[in-house]
């Protein structure tokens, strides 16, 4: 085997990002208490480098490194790109959280930076070894992100509960790589799509194939790989849960693209059924699930299954536009759900986590502008026209229904539709539902139809819907108020324009 | 002389104005008064310049084109014919009528609440102006936000479950449609609603396409049997809602068959024509009846809107029966068409009149309960005139609009079958009986209670708006002529289009 | 003739009562109660004379008959709808009659309603009538007609509920409305049926366009074919039913009696009610084409006229009495067209006018000296404070029963005539109705006058006090009304019924040679020979035999009348409850109706749409969410055995797929 | 010879791994996974694997499987109470694992993939195993070797993080400076019996 | 001589006795770490029982990333048992289920 020195100044976001990383560790151990916050700006900085890098190096080149572990592609480049600015806006809304329970510490800051540099090696994988490693660097992030709330019992369950998942996942995962490469007797994406590209692509790939799609799925959090979601994001310090939501679940698509597309994406046809079974239990039963909840947090859980359904849905489409609907989609989800915690963030104040649907009652008596921005966000994740979240459905279903799938782009509207119910849900509570607190015995305010619609109300006896009094008082500063303002904005404008993101999306694919 | 971009205009001048409405904000409640009849009496003046310059014979006009999403082709198409303008100069009109109603009546966050008729008002003209599919889709849906907020906000007492249902309901309607649009994109390589008439789609596709436009479209209107959300959203809705409701959002479902079912699944249309004739005719007499025994004022106005919406359905879909063009047998067709077209605009009158006529009530006793009330006339004797004037509309008189569309509509579809013209006569007889019973309890017989004693006759705001309203309705009524002009080319054209249709695919 | 003022002079008609209406309608407040009486005086009186002036044209004047569009109304393809003006011989005769008695009325209303708080509300309505009639009878198409129709109708509905405080009023204009609309839906389904086949609506052109093609078909049920001309004959004259008070659809007319006084005349018995008559005459073209139509025609206006007549023996209300006699009188007219004899029953229709408006205004006089009272229970001896009022109720019945001589011995002994001489079983069957009806009419009649006019005083003290003759814009209307109730036979039966005064112009065409009148003009010798040639009719006699029970009833033998009452007993409960129309209609229909309709809205909309179907899947989405968050037990195992089961469904999915196949 | 080799420590392999899931109580199960990984290891030397052989010896039982018990020591499960239910789930349990290797092994020993036969060549004798894999592990896997490089200390880091505490109440710290400064005060208290409650009333 | 598919049923008889020991492990997070660690195994066994067969190195490049991130990967699960441990009292699973639904 002859050996090329490797182009190091492909991988430089990453080279990058990895000294960057340890440049904070050491800067971190030197700050203190309430100069915390240096860690966090300096971590900004470096992400938005590394986005810059990612951009100004890798855009427009097509390369292969590192003996065919490394990829460099424009997909890799906007990748990168979206993910380092998505953990950006994510980390921007942690601060004052953190700060008002003591959690300010600089191991936030590093492991959210080794979780994206595990996704930027994901981006770049060229093999399945890479991927695997990407994937387990981002994972184990993420697993001591979550436990990262050390007194919260809730925190440390639902790491517990991720952990043991992922584990799970990631040998599942395992598995069916040790089936790929005894079928194409390689590691490389490049040789594994050759031999997937033959006449007769040997049964070892397609069995492998299934076994490592559990793992992508359990990524994405579609059904039935889902189970830890709700937990995950109900347990999981606020911040922690909006990182969550937003660039692993890139990276879960970039994934995808890279094991299932670019190395199986011949066998599309095997993989199709599978994937649509994913895609229809996760939109019913996210959709279904999240009607019953009470905590906004764990509502949002549920609706990021449904989120993911449509994701699967795209890419079981199987063609380059599913698959730049689906990178259209999980960035527009990235950007809905950074915003809808980022709400629950600035409502949060030091006593109150603003996690129960009900304390938003009247909120748009107090704050008009705030319940603004969760109309955008509400109405955008239900896919209204005017947001972001329309032309992410209308991708999906467009490429969804040019592949011929008709039935289940219906399907997918009709789990759509059941889903509105629980956005306008928090709606209806936001503002229609005055602030005062009513009095006691007098619990549903509303008309006694409403129970059959809204079967859903008041059903978890820990807390019943009608008894919050809590009055939320934002917590968070102006700027991050702002910073608020222009998330709920942004999916608004890139409702109403699209075109710039679609067509990236389009062109790293090529698409369109 | 505003050719390229008055749509736009009398689009964006509302959202726009309404967003400074919201601006502007709780401080002055004054100035946003005034800011929000400013910006609606603006564009009200935009569509009259559009009725002005338009040329009934000429088509599509005011076209604009550009592009939006072009990695998707979708444009920013927009254009009036003559199915349309009407459509956006009511639409302007419904909303400046609701303004000026609302400087009175509304305390609470009124400038939100101006603000969502506002931005309503523009979206809902772009429904009307857009020829392209997407940009369709896009303000039909938006529409549903301000109207849920509205129910939702300023509603009665049952109005979470009315606004629920009411977005649901049309939600549920609408993603077919959005589907229906993607097939058709797919098949037409474009998004443009003039390239989708006429593809000559496979029967069994057209077919899905009519009962995936049907669903948004009958849900809309609406037609019997999904009709209940509408007596629920109307009954609790603020008398702006209900107006805006019954006046516009109703005509939506109405103008997309014509923009859409029609001509693009004109096979389908045709087979499935007897479907949507007999559920007109259920909608005309079934909701005649029902509307005839409601206690709440409100929610009897509502059903008699979905059954004078069954005349609009019934005259659309009576075509296919009646003889589409003079060639194929009469002017059955036209004439069902034209009235039905007719009906459209008149019960956009009626109905806003009689639920502000309600409001007028509502603001006073703060009850819509019809035995609450009794000999309103002896304390308001103008408005009980109004009130007469409107409910006789209601029941088709003619001399009122209310006349014309059902008129006509009997006629043609009787050149289908005696039977239809005679199952739809029979709301020459129910209209009346749920009309002027309405008008028996609320208006007639002695003072009922004390609260009605108290009653003060309309003021000259109140006075104005119903008076529009009754030389509008009246005025229609005598002379339809002004609208049927303007229309009846468009018309024409959709239906010997359809005709063609229909024969080039019996040709194959 | 200078055609171009006849235009103008149309407009003015027409436009006048409007005006005036309008003025007194939106002004009221502003021109006073003077004001009002005075503008729609004004304006009515203007329109009454040009009328006249329009009649002296169109019969003396030589004026050939106008036909002209006023506007177009719409035009969709090729069916055009306009407004516009018919004026012949017709339309004159009916515009005279409408603007005089209207114009009577206005006057009379001054002192009836001199204490009314509607005062001006009043004269707007009758002006508007005014109008509307005149649209009626002006138009030149079945449009413009049916606006007419239908505007008449409004204003007799506001009239009727005029007193709207009272509920008894407003439950009658509601049920006149609704009864109107059962005709009126046969009417535009008759001009629906008419406008298809035929594509226009006026009447010169759809006449010809019949004449050309009157044998058409239709399916109605199966394949059974119709002809055309006689369904929408029959449907138009649904509307001439409902619109003419003809049973069935009587039964709003009694009801209407709650509306004021002149209102009864005006539009109760002079003018509306006879829209109906007015336009089967003006349809003779058609109506002629279909024996079965005819037929019915004239069996129904049979029925009418000797069964409602009967009623108004047991009627107590003087107004009710004089309504039902408005029917039964309707009931002659109708039955004169059915055999053709148009020119009998719009002249039956043209005499009525005078007398039953005078009737009807005396009426009104009587009910104004008793402070409203209209029982006649409570009345009696009246004669002697009455005067004028007595003397002219008097000549009123007198023409009502034909009492030879008067305007309404012509025009009846003209129906009735016609009406035997037909041939057919229906027509002997109807012509035995109409000639017992004679004697019913004597009885009711003389009946009234006696227990209003004669007898003893039974009203009380308080009323006795203030008897005193009504003023004088109330009596020199009735002395106005009496002249031509008396006169008017006498010098226009011969040309107008026995001529060609109809027939002249083609306002009205007989095909058939073969008709009633036709036998009546071969025999006639003049008005006094129709006279003396009565008396070889039963008619005369019945007539008087009807005064003479009435007089030995009410006047000579009172007592007597327990006794004869009590073996008819049954009769007079089937009469009191009028055969049982209303609860048929009240209990049957109206109650009917909205218990089928509770029954809709219970089940169809409550529990089957809005429960099982909308709130049903709610609940069905609700249920299924409960059940699918048991999966989410909280458990870490429970995770770990779906994720398991996960990869072992597509596993086996794969496996299946892949492997096996 | 490798034939027998093989199945025998495959079966004691597969013994021992079914001991890890049955016993009772965790540590002996993490004795029978130190068993299996010895005979796996055993199984790798035989086809020529020998370094990584040797690695799972070293590094699995050597490390991993020393930390699994330690922490098991350390946090002093109550084992017997933490394998309740044994026996319900035992059924689902064996149907699905059964079901799962029943498909696993439909597709391993099916036609279509073709390994029926198959036979792992002998290792070859010119380039030993340790040898080869140091050849590719620091230039072909340099890139994959660096991520692995990282994860470790990503391991460090959180696993720091985690478990290590600061400032916090209830951590018993030693604090020498506090306890020489200590006074006989603090260490020394009279306490007073309730005699009637028979309680005392320090909260120690 | 060995034959392949000797080691691929090993691998995947491993596998589901580790799929078997989370159903029947119930309670104890550290015997479900084990029965991971046995499906770990599995893939080890399978990868280097086709990198003998392929004569390729790559598979066990491949197991010996497998154990190096195994390690991690148990030593930072070990630190979320500890965490857990210290937060609750104990570590069993069956206790676990403070947020569910």
């Amino acid at each position: 085997m002859s050996f090329e020195t490797p182009d190091f100044s492909l991988a430089l976001p990453e080279i990058w990002l990895l000294g960057a990383i340890c440049v904070v560790l050491i800067v971190d151990l030197f700050v203190r208490g309430s100069r915390r916050s240096v860690t966090f700006f300096l971590t900004q900085a470096v992400l938005l480098v590394t986005a810059a890098l990612a951009i100004t190096t890798q855009w427009g080149v097509t390369e292969t490194t590192f003996s065919g572990h490394y990829v460099v592609d424009p997909l890799a480049a906007m990748l990168k790109a979206t993910l380092a600015l998505l953990v950006v806006l994510a980390l921007a809304y942690t601060r004052p959280y953190l700060e008002a329970r003591g959690l300010l510490q600089g191991e936030v800051y590093l492991l959210a930076l080794f979780a994206t540099l595990g996704m930027l090696i994901i981006a770049s994988g060229g093999s399945l070894l890479t991927l695997y490693l990407g994937l387990e660097m981002l994972s184990l992030s993420l697993y001591a992100l979550v436990a990262y709330h050390r007194d919260s019992r809730q925190a440390a369950e639902a790491a517990m509960k991720y952990f043991v998942l992922g584990a799970l996942a990631s040998g599942i995962l395992l598995y069916g790589m040790s089936m790929v490469y005894g079928g194409a007797a390689s590691l490389e994406l490049a040789v594994i799509a050759e031999a997937a590209a033959s006449e007769e692509p040997p049964l070892l790939l397609l069995f492998g194939m299934s076994f490592m799609l559990v793992g992508v799925a359990f990524k994405l959090g579609a059904a039935p790989f889902h189970a830890w979601v709700p937990d995950v994001y109900q347990g999981a310090p606020t911040p922690v849960t909006l990182f969550i939501s937003t660039a692993p679940k890139v990276a879960a698509v970039a994934l995808f693209l890279r094991l299932l597309v670019d190395g199986l994406g011949p066998l599309h046809e095997t993989l199709q059924p599978m994937l649509l079974i994913l895609a229809a239990v996760s939109l019913l039963l996210g959709n279904l699930t999240a009607i019953m909840q009470t905590n906004l947090k764990r509502m949002l859980a549920y609706s990021g299954i449904a989120h993911a359904g449509f994701i699967v849905l795209a890419l079981a489409a199987g063609t380059e536009a599913g698959h730049a609907a689906a990178l259209f989609y999980v960035i527009a989800y990235g950007i809905m759900a950074a915003g809808a915690f980022g709400l629950i963030i600035v409502l949060s104040s030091a006593g109150t986590e603003a996690e129960q649907i009900a304390d938003y009652r009247g909120l748009n008596e107090r704050h008009p502008i705030l319940a603004g921005v969760l109309l955008l966000l509400m109405i955008s994740m239900t896919g209204i026209p005017g947001t972001i979240g329309f032309y992410a459905k209308y991708l999906v279903l467009k490429a969804a229904v040019e592949a011929d799938l008709i039935a289940m782009a219906v399907l997918a509207v009709i789990a759509a539709v059941i889903g509105a119910f629980y956005y306008l849900r928090v709606l209806k509570v936001a503002y229609f539902d005055r602030p005062e607190v009513p009095p006691e015995g007098s619990q549903k305010p509303t008309g006694p139809n409403e129970g059959s619609v809204g079967e859903g109300e008041g059903a978890t006896p820990s807390r019943p819907d009608g008894a919050a009094g809590t009055v939320l008082v934002p917590g968070a500063s102006l700027p991050i108020r702002a910073l608020l303002v222009v998330n709920g904005a942004a999916v608004l404008v890139l409702g109403i324009f699209p075109e710039r993101l679609i067509a990236l999306c389009q062109s790293v694919l090529g698409a369109g | 002389m505003f050719d390229g971009w008055l749509l736009s205009l009398i689009i964006w001048v509302p959202i726009f104005g309404g967003a400074a409405v919201l601006a502007v904000g709780a401080r002055s409640p004054q100035a946003v008064r005034a800011l929000a009849t400013a910006v609606a009496g603006l564009t009200f003046l935009l569509t009259l310049v559009l009725w002005i310059g338009f040329d009934p014979g000429a088509g599509m006009q005011f076209v604009e084109k550009r592009s939006w999403v072009p990695s998707f082709d979708i444009h920013y198409h927009l254009g009036v014919d003559g199915i349309s303008m009407p459509l956006v100069v009511l639409t302007a009109f419904a909303t400046l009528l609701v303004v000026v109603a609302a400087w009175r009546g509304i305390e609470y966050r009124l400038a939100q609440y101006m603000g969502a008729f506002l931005i309503m008002e523009g979206l809902m003209v772009g429904v009307f102006a857009a020829l392209d599919a997407i940009l369709f889709y896009v303000f039909w849906e938006a529409m549903l936000v301000p109207m849920f907020l509205l129910i939702g906000i300023w509603g009665g007492t049952n109005r979470i479950y009315a606004t629920i249902k009411f977005f649901l309901y049309t939600f549920l309607g609408s993603v077919l449609m959005l589907i229906a649009f993607l097939y058709l994109r797919w098949q037409a390589e474009s998004f443009g609603v003039l390239d989708f008439h006429g593809l000559g789609l496979p029967f069994e596709a057209q077919i899905l396409i009519f009962l995936a436009l049907l669903a948004a479209f009958a849900v809309k209107v609406p037609m019997w049997p999904v009709h209940t959300w509408l007596p629920d959203a109307h009954t609790e809705a603020p008398t702006g809602g209900s107006v805006i409701l019954a006046a516009i959002t109703l005509k939506m479902g109405a103008y997309g068959f014509l923009r859409f079912a029609l001509p693009i699944a004109p096979e389908a249309s045709q087979e499935l024509a007897w479907l949507v004739i007999a559920m007109s005719l259920i909608a005309i007499v079934y909701i005649g009846l029902v509307a005839m025994v409601q206690e709440d004022m409100k929610r009897l106005i509502a059903y008699s809107s979905i059954a004078h919406m069954g005349f609009a359905t019934l005259g659309f879909f009576v075509v296919f029966q009646a003889g589409l063009t003079s060639a194929s047998g009469g002017d059955g067709g036209l004439l069902a068409m034209t009235g039905g077209y007719v009906q459209l605009i008149s019960h956009g009158f009626i109905s806003a009149a009689l639920f502000l006529c309600v409001g007028v009530l509502y603001d006073r006793m703060h009850t819509r309960n019809i035995s609450d009330y009794g000999g309103v006339v002896n304390r308001m004797p103008i408005f009980a005139a109004f009130f007469v004037v409107f409910a006789m509309a209601n029941a088709g008189l003619p001399g009122t609009s209310g006349f014309v569309g059902e008129f006509m509509v009997i006629l043609g579809s009787y050149q289908a079958s005696f039977w239809y013209a005679a199952i739809a006569g029979l709301t020459l007889i129910v209209g009346a009986a749920y009309s002027l019973w309405l008008v028996k309890r609320v208006v007639f017989g002695p003072v009922a209670n004390e609260r009605v004693d108290q009653l003060r006759d309309l003021d000259g705001r109140e006075l104005l708006l119903l008076g529009v309203l009754a030389v509008a309705v009246i005025g229609l009524g005598v002379y339809p002529a002004v609208l049927i002009e303007v229309a009846e080319p468009t018309l024409v054209a959709l239906l010997e289009d359809v005709s063609a249709m229909l024969s080039l695919a019996a040709a194959r | 003739m200078d055609p171009v003022l006849v235009e103008w002079v149309l407009y003015a008609i027409v436009l006048l009562p409007l005006i005036a209406a309008l003025i007194a309608g939106i002004g009221g407040p502003w021109i006073g109660r003077v004001g009002a009486h005075r503008v729609t005086i004004g304006g009515v009186g203007l329109a009454t004379v040009l009328s006249f002036w329009v009649l002296y044209a169109q019969v003396w004047g030589g004026a050939a008959p106008l036909d002209i569009t006023v506007y177009t109304w719409a035009t969709v393809g090729n069916l055009s709808f306009e407004i516009g003006f018919l004026v012949d011989r017709l339309t004159a005769v009916m515009m005279a009659t409408v603007t005089f008695v209207a114009l009577m009325v206005h006057i009379y209303t001054i002192g009836y309603m001199h204490d009314d708080p509607g005062y001006q509300r009043f004269f707007s309505y009758i002006a508007l009538f005014t109008f509307a009639m005149l649209m009626l009878v002006m138009a030149n198409n079945l449009l413009q007609l049916f606006f007419a129709w239908e505007a008449v109708g409004l204003v007799s509905y506001l009239l009727i509920g005029f007193w709207y405080t009272r509920e008894s009023a407003i439950f009658a204009n509601l049920k006149a409305f609704l009864v109107n609309r059962v005709g009126d839906l046969g009417l535009l389904l008759g001009i629906a049926v008419l406008a298809s086949a035929f594509g226009t609506l006026h009447y010169g052109e759809l006449f010809a366009a019949v004449a050309e093609a009157p044998d058409q078909t239709l399916n109605l049920f199966g394949a059974a074919e119709w002809s055309l001309i006689t369904v929408a004959c029959v449907l138009i004259f649904i509307g001439c039913m409902g619109k003419s008070a003809q049973v069935p659809l009587h039964v709003w007319l009694p009801d209407s009696m709650e509306g004021p006084t002149p209102i009864s005349a005006l539009i109760h018995a002079a003018t509306m009610v006879t829209a109906g008559i007015f336009l089967v005459a003006r349809l003779s073209p058609l109506f002629e084409l279909s024996t079965v139509a005819l037929t019915v025609v004239l069996v129904v206006g049979a029925l009418t006229a000797f069964f409602m007549g009967l009623i108004g023996l047991v009627q107590n209300d003087i107004k009710r009495v004089v309504a039902y006699s408005t029917l039964s009188q309707l009931g002659y007219m109708v039955a004169a067209l059915g055999v053709s004899a148009y020119a009998a029953g719009v002249y039956h229709l043209f005499t009525h006018a005078f007398f039953k408006a005078l009737l009807f205004l005396a009426a009104g006089s009587v009910i104004i000296a008793l402070h409203h009272e209209q029982d006649m229970r409570k009345m009696g001896g009246l004669a002697k404070y009455l005067p004028i009022t007595y003397i002219t109720m008097l000549i009123g019945t007198l023409a009502l029963i034909g009492f030879p001589g008067f305007s309404g011995f012509f025009s009846k002994e003209a129906v009735i005539a016609a009406v035997g001489y037909s041939a057919g079983g229906w027509a002997t069957f109807a012509y035995w109705l109409l000639v017992l009806g004679v004697f019913v009419t004597a009885l009711y009649s003389f009946r009234l006058l006696f227990m209003v006019f004669h007898g003893e005083e039974r009203m009380d003290a308080h009323a006795r006090e203030h008897l005193h003759e009504s003023p004088r814009v109330v009596t020199i209307p009735l002395l106005l009304l009496a002249v031509p109730s008396v006169l008017i036979g006498l010098l226009t039966f011969g040309p107008m019924v026995i001529g060609d005064f109809f027939k002249v112009d083609g306002s009205i065409q007989v095909l058939a040679t073969e008709h009633g009148l036709a036998y009546l003009a071969a025999g006639y010798t003049g008005v006094l020979g129709f006279i003396g040639h009565a008396f070889a009719t039963p008619v005369p006699y019945l007539a008087f035999a009807g005064f003479l029970t009435a007089w030995l009833l009410y006047i000579k033998r009172p007592e007597w009348r327990p006794r004869v009452v009590a073996p008819l007993a049954p009769l007079q409960r089937l009469l009191e409850h009028k055969y049982g129309f209303d609860w048929l209609y009240v209990q049957g229909a109206a109650g009917g109706g909205r218990a089928l309709a509770r029954g809709l809205t219970l089940v169809g909309e409550r529990w089957i749409i809005d429960g099982a179907l909308v709130n049903g899947s709610a609940r069905l989405i609700g249920r299924a969410a409960a059940g699918v968050r048991q999966l989410q037990t909280g458990y870490l195992y429970h995770y770990a055995f779906i994720m398991v089961i996960g990869v072992l469904l597509l596993i086996t999915l794969f496996v299946v797929r892949t492997v096996l196949a | 010879m490798e034939q027998v080799i093989f199945y025998l420590f495959a079966g004691v392999l597969l013994f021992a791994a079914t001991m890890v899931i049955s016993v009772r109580n965790p540590v002996y199960a993490a004795l029978f996974l130190v068993l299996a990984f010895f005979n796996a290891a055993v199984l790798w030397v035989l086809v020529g694997a020998e370094f990584l052989g040797l690695a799972l010896i070293v590094v699995y039982v050597g490390a991993v499987m020393v930390l699994f018990l330690f922490v098991l020591m350390m946090l002093d499960v109550n084992t017997a109470a933490m394998r309740e239910g044994f026996t319900r789930y035992l059924p689902v349990g064996v149907v699905v694992a059964g079901l799962m290797l029943l498909q696993l092994i439909v597709v391993i020993l099916s036609e279509q993939v073709d390994l029926i036969g198959g036979l792992i060549p002998e290792p070859s004798a010119e380039v030993d195993n340790v040898h080869a894999i140091g050849q590719v592990l620091y230039t072909a896997y340099v890139y994959p070797f660096e991520i692995a490089a990282v994860i470790l200390l990503l391991a460090i880091v959180a696993a720091i993080s985690l478990t290590m505490r600061r400032q916090r109440p209830n951590t018993q710290r030693q604090d020498v400076p506090k306890q020489l400064s200590v006074t006989k005060e603090q260490r020394l208290r009279l306490v007073q019996i309730d005699k009637k409650n028979r309680r005392h009333t320090s909260d120690t | 001589m060995i034959e392949l598919s000797n080691f691929l049923v090993l691998g995947a008889l491993l596998f589901c006795l580790g799929v078997a020991g989370i159903f029947i492990n119930r309670k104890n997070v550290i015997l479900l770490l084990m029965c991971i660690e046995l499906i770990l195994l599995a893939v080890n066994i399978n990868f280097i029982g086709f990198s003998a067969y392929l004569d390729d190195i790559a598979g066990q490049i491949f197991v010996f990333f497998i154990l190096t991130v195994a390690a991690a990967e148990v030593a930072i699960g070990l630190a979320i048992v500890v965490v857990l441990f210290r937060s609750r009292g104990d570590i069993n699973v069956a206790a676990l289920d403070t947020m569910r639904g």
